[in-house]
């Protein structure tokens, strides 16, 4: 009980500091900026540890985080294939296949407005496809190994990127066309010095979309068969063995991953579509 | 008319290509299926036949094609087959009836509903936290974030079991990872949202010396209303997944996700495709409604 | 304070503001002192960016100054933003889209508490201050710019404020439309007494105007030269053709090229 | 009446039989027992369940149940109302498989979530590596159905007698294009479906004597389920959910589970279970358990029960 | 053509443009008649609304008049437009926030195939002319918004075109950068014999500048007069005292009013 009195204090306590810290005269320092996030994070995890052993939770409900940390520790090479396996050959390779094919659909889509007006539609309703049914068919498909993954991770990620391309591709003002227009610029000048640089920041928004969805299919599609690795694949036999602590350190592994892989999208953003109002200051 | 003509085209031109597609998928058990009957089939060894490629196998036994849009367990049912499922288990059956999909949409539409609504709801108020406090806005939008990358089927048994062991069943687990996935754009779309509103149109209520309520209920929220739209339109959608999901590891296997697994479990992928266009039927219809909401909540704002 | 003078209603000792960018701190003000009394109207004059609307902020207690006193009826400026004592008229227009031109003149007395009957005849009587009575049940993108213009300047008046501040109410209007206005604008402030603070781009604008133009000159901010009208309360649009005019006109022009000379 | 959680190991199906047909027979409730019959999934760990109070007795593998054991979770053997085991690998002929030393270079189908021990241990009786190469087998995790199998991405796949190997049967192909290894014929049987509660429960004489009725009656049912398949199948098919589940399907289950309950009067047989544990501990370099496990198993329920 | 006169540059006979809108249609343009001959420099002005605007699209060939004929250069509006015959400067800057002021520049010239060198030396020149050598490497949100009119007009005047066409090119700037820019538009227009047409709100701006004064009235959009100035190419600016350009200016100002007079 003690230990459970202790983390809501300390919860209190650290979010009075954030708030000090987050109204301080630093701010916006880079550095406090960074501060109060892992401080957030450090005192989440910080009252987990004292609730589970406050409460006595069993360990095969819900493990500590200083046993998931040994465990992340001891598994390093296990945890290491599993990212390979989902992560480098099934979530990236969708990503890269289902963002391209999306881009190159999407500029066709924007140039035929047929297509648009007939893709879209029916574009939305695929969209809603869960990937609970579409997983098992495309395990079927494409066979046990990444290449399914990498499938799932297309059909998820597919829609998204297109409808914010192309709603990107059509972001351009009545004037920004016209000044091309009086240039009586084709359709391959427009599409390059207008449409896609305006088109940027949405492209951008569908591939930040498009990170975390990668990573959760491919892992998710793990579930629906799979050879005897990945992260998906641990999860679920971990589950089944009530090594929590190892479906913990799989699942701060995808978190890791999946942070790191918005931050560089959202990085490169940053450096691509400085000139946009979201972007500055 | 002119709006139908191209979304026709489209979909004539998929389920064009569907059919095409079908003998080359179903080809392989297609052929041992009609071998077992007697059939004379090029090549004769199944084994021979996995490593051929399909295209050779259906252009030397061009005869089976037809066989393959009636198979019982098809790599790739035809649109008809599914159809035709779709029809059995909607029209023909009872909605009460357990084999009904009415019955099993209305299970997952109940669990999607009471996640929508909690989750956005929490995300709105998380939003208003955000956009209202410093310390709220700084440290909880990274995790925010870094909660979407965690793979929400892992943990979904663990809610449920979590949950019930608290005593908790039924509809609220279900609902819950629901909301899980469906805060999330929320959160993203009202914080743009609240923020929407320009220096100029909060320095104006500054002269005013308004409450931060005025200023929340007369510009804030009024100039989110289309982000929160646009928002609730991928939220709900998200809600869907989320109850399907859920209703994997749920038990009791009722719903839309426990007709998928069932389906899965015993190989009728006739059965998973007519779930799976039920799910998307019933996610466009959710988005439509939204839509409609939306047209009539911004015209009587003004805002079209 | 002495009880010899009137006491100024805003009153500006040796204000500094200095905004803490990225790169180079921009010295918006600097040094600038200024008494505006009772029933002036006073226009501010100067080349772009050289901290008109800044100053008008800081009266108005949206921004703060970094150096220096300011007082507004006697308070702090953020005190006197409290008291709800002025109205502000923003370069822009500003209306929020999803309400009517009235339910836009609404806003401020809503939030100040009028009651509902009392709102709806103040509504009223700003819209015919304004020209815009039939307008008023019409959302803002169905009016053009210049009607835009008018309802925002209806909503600062609906309230009772004894000060009006504005940042170059009248840029986007059209000349006839805009002496029109400036005409009316004259007649009200006869009638009211209210103090004006007034930011043109406008020489003529400032001159016809204005009991007292303000000069300012960029980088930094400061006052260049103050000139004190001498032309009647009674100003008919002809007045601008007579020498006093003219020779005002003059005076000012030549502050203003002087401060462009700085570039 | 006193409340009896019940979680199973997997969806709802005759392979429950016996408790369906108890809790409908009323059976429970002469024992004055109001049983919750809750059913499991692909992702439910009843261990879990159990663990976290969400049930009061679940029914498990024996591996799976020891191994949990030994990661702390004190789970008993109350009850085996299962004698023979129903899991067998499921072959193509025609690949030329006639015995496990065929294995090598071949991909398998394998259940994971638990259920993987018994092929594991198997196997590293045969000396034959998982990790995939000339010399081991290519490990699959099979998903839930046959299709691996019926599309020929594996040679062998994993099927229980009374379900999987019917819907491979069901799917058009004979039995003489199929060769199977029952692990029950291998010697590597280990005891599947048994009645697990947590040793802390134990230790309080009302759980003890809730348990005793719900064993009595639980094997009532059994046995009941085993005269009378038709009627026990088609009381599943009354508690199936899913609506997917189909007469035929469950009357030919109920047949076959049959023949695996038939020899048990619920009372664990000690010979079985240190088979078990013997193939479990045998694993080669990583075995399922690692030590004799102590306490997992009491004959006290059933000594009650079974009078 | 005629062999007598010379040819026009611009010529429209009873052009007429109407919107279809989703309620009733807006007659933007109605029976307006115009010869521009090379080298003119018209001026249009107007009550807001009133179709300057759109009066000039239509010379772009941007929109597609209802009714009458319009020829430019001889050719149709549209392909005018194809063969680059002239130079647009829009009523907002409109610069490209992604590339920079250079980039901006830079933009027509790639589009019609100028070599490397050659734009960078255009570029170069343009930039000196509206003075904001300095600033090619800046993005657009770095400057002000006056400067930003000046390389939007900069970025019309880098490739060769004889006809300019000008929307407001200088509503958003003070008045002395905009006399400024003032000399300096006449200056290139004498130097280069440019043809331009120039739309604007301010009655002086567009006596001081123009061959020829079109004056518009709103609702429908039409020319109520023609004013040509008598006033020299050479312009210095104290030519706005003159009695000459008081007395124009005063004939634009009551053809204005009259437009006014219908609202
Ligand atoms: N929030 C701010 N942060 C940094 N610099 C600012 C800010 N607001 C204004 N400035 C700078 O302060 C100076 C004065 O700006 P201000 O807006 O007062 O000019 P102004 O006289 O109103 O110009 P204009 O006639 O263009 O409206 C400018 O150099 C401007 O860039
Ligand atoms: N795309 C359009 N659709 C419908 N009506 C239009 C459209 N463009 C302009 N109009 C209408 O045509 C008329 C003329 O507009 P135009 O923009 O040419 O005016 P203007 O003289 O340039 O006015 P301003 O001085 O305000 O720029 C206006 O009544 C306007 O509302
Ligand atoms: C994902 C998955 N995990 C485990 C099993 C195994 N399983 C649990 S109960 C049972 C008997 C019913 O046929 C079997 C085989 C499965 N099928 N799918
Ligand atoms: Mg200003
Ligand atoms: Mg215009």
């Amino acid at each position: 009980m003690i230990l459970v009195f202790l983390a809501l204090g300390l919860w209190v306590a650290m979010w009075l500091l954030n708030t000090r810290l987050a109204n301080g005269p630093y701010a916006n320092k880079r550095s406090v900026r960074m501060l109060v996030p892992a401080i957030f994070g450090l005192t989440i995890l910080a009252v987990w540890e004292l609730l589970v052993r406050g409460l006595n939770v069993p360990m095969v409900i819900l493990p500590a985080p200083s046993q998931v940390a040994a465990t992340f520790w001891d598994e390093m090479p296990t945890l290491w294939l599993d990212f390979q396996q989902t992560f480098i050959k099934g979530a990236l390779s969708g990503y890269i296949i289902g963002c391209g094919a999306a881009f190159l659909m999407a500029i066709l889509v924007d140039r035929y407005d047929f297509l648009k007006r007939g893709l879209l539609p029916v574009g939305n309703f695929v969209a809603a496809l869960p990937i609970v049914g579409t997983a098992p068919i495309l395990v079927m498909w494409f066979g046990f190994d990444w290449q399914s993954k990498a499938a799932v991770v297309v059909v998820m990620v597919f829609f998204p990127m297109l409808v914010n391309t192309v709603a990107g591709l059509q972001e351009t003002t009545a004037m920004q066309r016209d000044l091309m227009r009086t240039y009586g610029a084709g359709y391959w000048p427009s599409l390059t010095k207008l449409r896609l640089p305006a088109a940027m920041p949405f492209v951008f928004n569908g591939l930040k979309i498009s990170t975390t969805l990668a990573l959760i299919g491919a892992i998710v599609a793990e579930f629906f068969g799979s050879p005897t690795m990945g992260m998906g694949f641990r999860i679920s036999t971990s589950v089944g063995q009530l090594a929590l602590d190892m479906v913990w350190a799989e699942i701060v592994v995808a978190a890791l991953a999946g942070s790191a892989f918005y931050g560089i999208v959202a990085m490169a953003e940053k450096s691509l579509t400085f000139w946009h109002p979201s972007q500055r200051k | 008319m002119g709006k139908w003509l191209p979304v026709l085209t489209v979909i004539l031109a998929i389920f064009a290509g569907w059919y095409a597609t079908v003998p080359f998928m179903n080809i392989k058990e297609t052929l041992s299926a009609l071998e077992r009957a007697g059939a004379v089939v090029t090549p004769d060894s199944p084994i021979e036949r996995r490593d051929a490629p399909s295209f050779a196998l259906v252009v030397k036994n061009s005869f089976a094609v037809p066989a393959t849009y009636a198979q019982d367990r098809p790599r790739l049912p035809a649109p008809h087959q599914v159809a035709l499922d779709l029809w059995q288990t909607t029209v023909e059956k009872k909605i009460t009836s357990k084999r009904s999909l009415v019955y099993h949409g209305w299970i997952t539409l109940s669990a999607t509903l009471l996640g929508f609504v909690i989750g956005t709801g929490g995300g709105i108020l998380l939003a208003v936290g955000i956009v209202h406090s410093r310390a709220m806005d700084m440290s909880v939008m990274p995790w925010a974030i870094a909660s979407q990358t965690i793979p929400i089927l892992a943990i979904a048994p663990m809610i449920i079991v979590v949950l019930n062991s608290v005593g908790i069943q039924g509809l609220v687990p279900k609902a819950i990872i629901s909301a899980y996935l469906s805060f999330f754009p929320v959160v993203v779309g009202m914080v743009k949202g609240l923020r929407a509103p320009d220096a100029m149109q909060l320095d104006l209520l500054k002269t005013y010396h308004a409450t931060q309520a005025q200023v929340f209920w007369k510009l804030r929220l009024p100039a989110s209303m289309p982000y929160l739209f646009a928002s609730l339109k991928i939220g709900v959608a998200a809600a869907l997944v989320g109850a399907i999901v859920a209703e994997l590891p749920a038990g009791g296997a009722r719903g839309l996700g426990g007709r998928m697994l069932t389906g899965s479990y015993y190989g009728q992928m006739v059965q998973i495709w007519s779930a799976l266009v039920l799910a998307a039927v019933l996610a466009a219809v959710l988005v439509l409604l939204i839509g409609l909401a939306q047209r009539m909540t911004l015209k009587r704002m003004g805002l079209t | 304070m002495a009880p010899s003078a009137i006491a100024p209603v805003i009153s500006a000792k040796s204000l500094d503001l200095t905004f803490q960018t990225a790169d180079a701190p921009v010295h918006a003000l600097k040094d600038v002192s200024l008494d505006i009394l009772p029933g002036d109207f006073v226009s501010f004059i100067g080349p772009s960016g050289c901290g008109k609307t800044t100053f008008l902020r800081c009266i108005a207690g949206l921004e703060t100054p970094t150096g220096g006193t300011l007082t507004v009826n006697g308070m702090s400026a953020d005190e006197a933003r409290r008291a709800r004592a002025y109205g502000y008229v923003f370069q822009a227009a500003g209306l929020y889209p999803w309400r009517t031109i009235s339910g836009n003149i609404k806003l401020p007395l809503e939030i100040m508490g009028y009651s509902k009957a009392d709102q709806n005849s103040r509504v009223a009587e700003v819209l015919e201050l304004v020209e815009l009575s039939d307008f008023g049940g019409k959302f803002p993108w169905q009016l053009s710019g210049g009607m835009q213009q008018r309802a925002s300047i209806a909503r600062a008046l609906a309230f009772d404020a004894d000060i009006l501040l504005m940042d170059e109410p009248f840029g986007a209007l059209d000349e006839i439309v805009r002496d029109h206005l400036n005409e009316q604008l004259l007649e009200l402030w006869a009638r009211t007494d209210k103090t004006i603070a007034f930011v043109t781009h406008s020489i003529p604008e400032a001159v016809y105007l204005s009991t007292k133009i303000v000069v300012m000159s960029p980088r930094p901010g400061r006052i260049t030269d103050v000139i004190d009208s001498p032309l009647p309360k009674e100003r008919p649009l002809d007045i601008r053709d007579t020498p006093e005019f003219i020779e005002i006109a003059h005076r000012v022009r030549e502050g203003l090229r002087a401060g462009h000379a700085d570039d | 009446a006193d409340e009896v959680k019940l979680q199973l190991k997997w969806v709802t199906q005759a392979q429950f039989a016996g408790y369906y047909v108890a809790k409908d027979k009323g059976f429970y409730e002469e024992e004055n027992l109001d049983v919750d019959v809750m059913a499991g999934g692909p992702d439910i760990a009843p261990a879990q369940v159990l663990a976290g109070g969400g049930a009061d007795v679940m029914l498990d593998w024996l591996p799976s149940a020891l191994s949990a054991r030994e990661k702390g979770l004190p789970i008993v053997n109350i009850a085996q109302p299962f004698k023979t085991s129903g899991l067998m690998l499921t072959c193509w002929k025609d690949t030329g498989i006639t015995g496990p030393e065929d294995f090598k270079g071949r991909t398998i189908g394998v259940w994971f979530f638990g259920n993987e021990y018994p092929f594991l241990s198997w196997m590293s009786q045969e000396g034959i590596s998982t990790d995939g190469g000339e010399d081991g087998v290519t490990v699959l995790k099979q998903g839930f159905n046959v299709d691996p199998l019926l599309q020929r991405q594996a040679d062998c796949i994993s099927t229980m007698t009374y379900n999987e190997y019917g819907q491979v049967l069901d799917a058009g192909v004979s039995e003489d294009e199929l060769v199977t290894f029952k692990y029950e014929d291998q010697g590597v049987a280990t005891l599947e479906d048994g009645i697990y509660v947590l040793e802390e429960n134990l230790e309080d004489p009302a759980f003890k004597d809730k348990m005793v009725r719900f064993v009595r009656a639980s094997m009532k049912g059994w046995k009941y389920a085993e005269e009378n398949p038709d009627e026990a199948a088609d009381i599943v098919l009354e508690n199936d959910e899913s609506g997917a589940q189909t007469e035929a399907h469950q009357q030919r289950m109920m047949r076959e589970i049959a023949k695996l309950t038939a020899g048990s009067n619920g009372a664990l047989d000690e010979a079985d279970y240190e088979r078990t544990v013997a193939t479990l501990l045998a694993g080669g370099s990583d075995p399922v358990i690692t030590k004799t496990p102590e306490g997992a198993w009491t004959s006290e329920i059933t000594d009650e029960a079974l009078k």
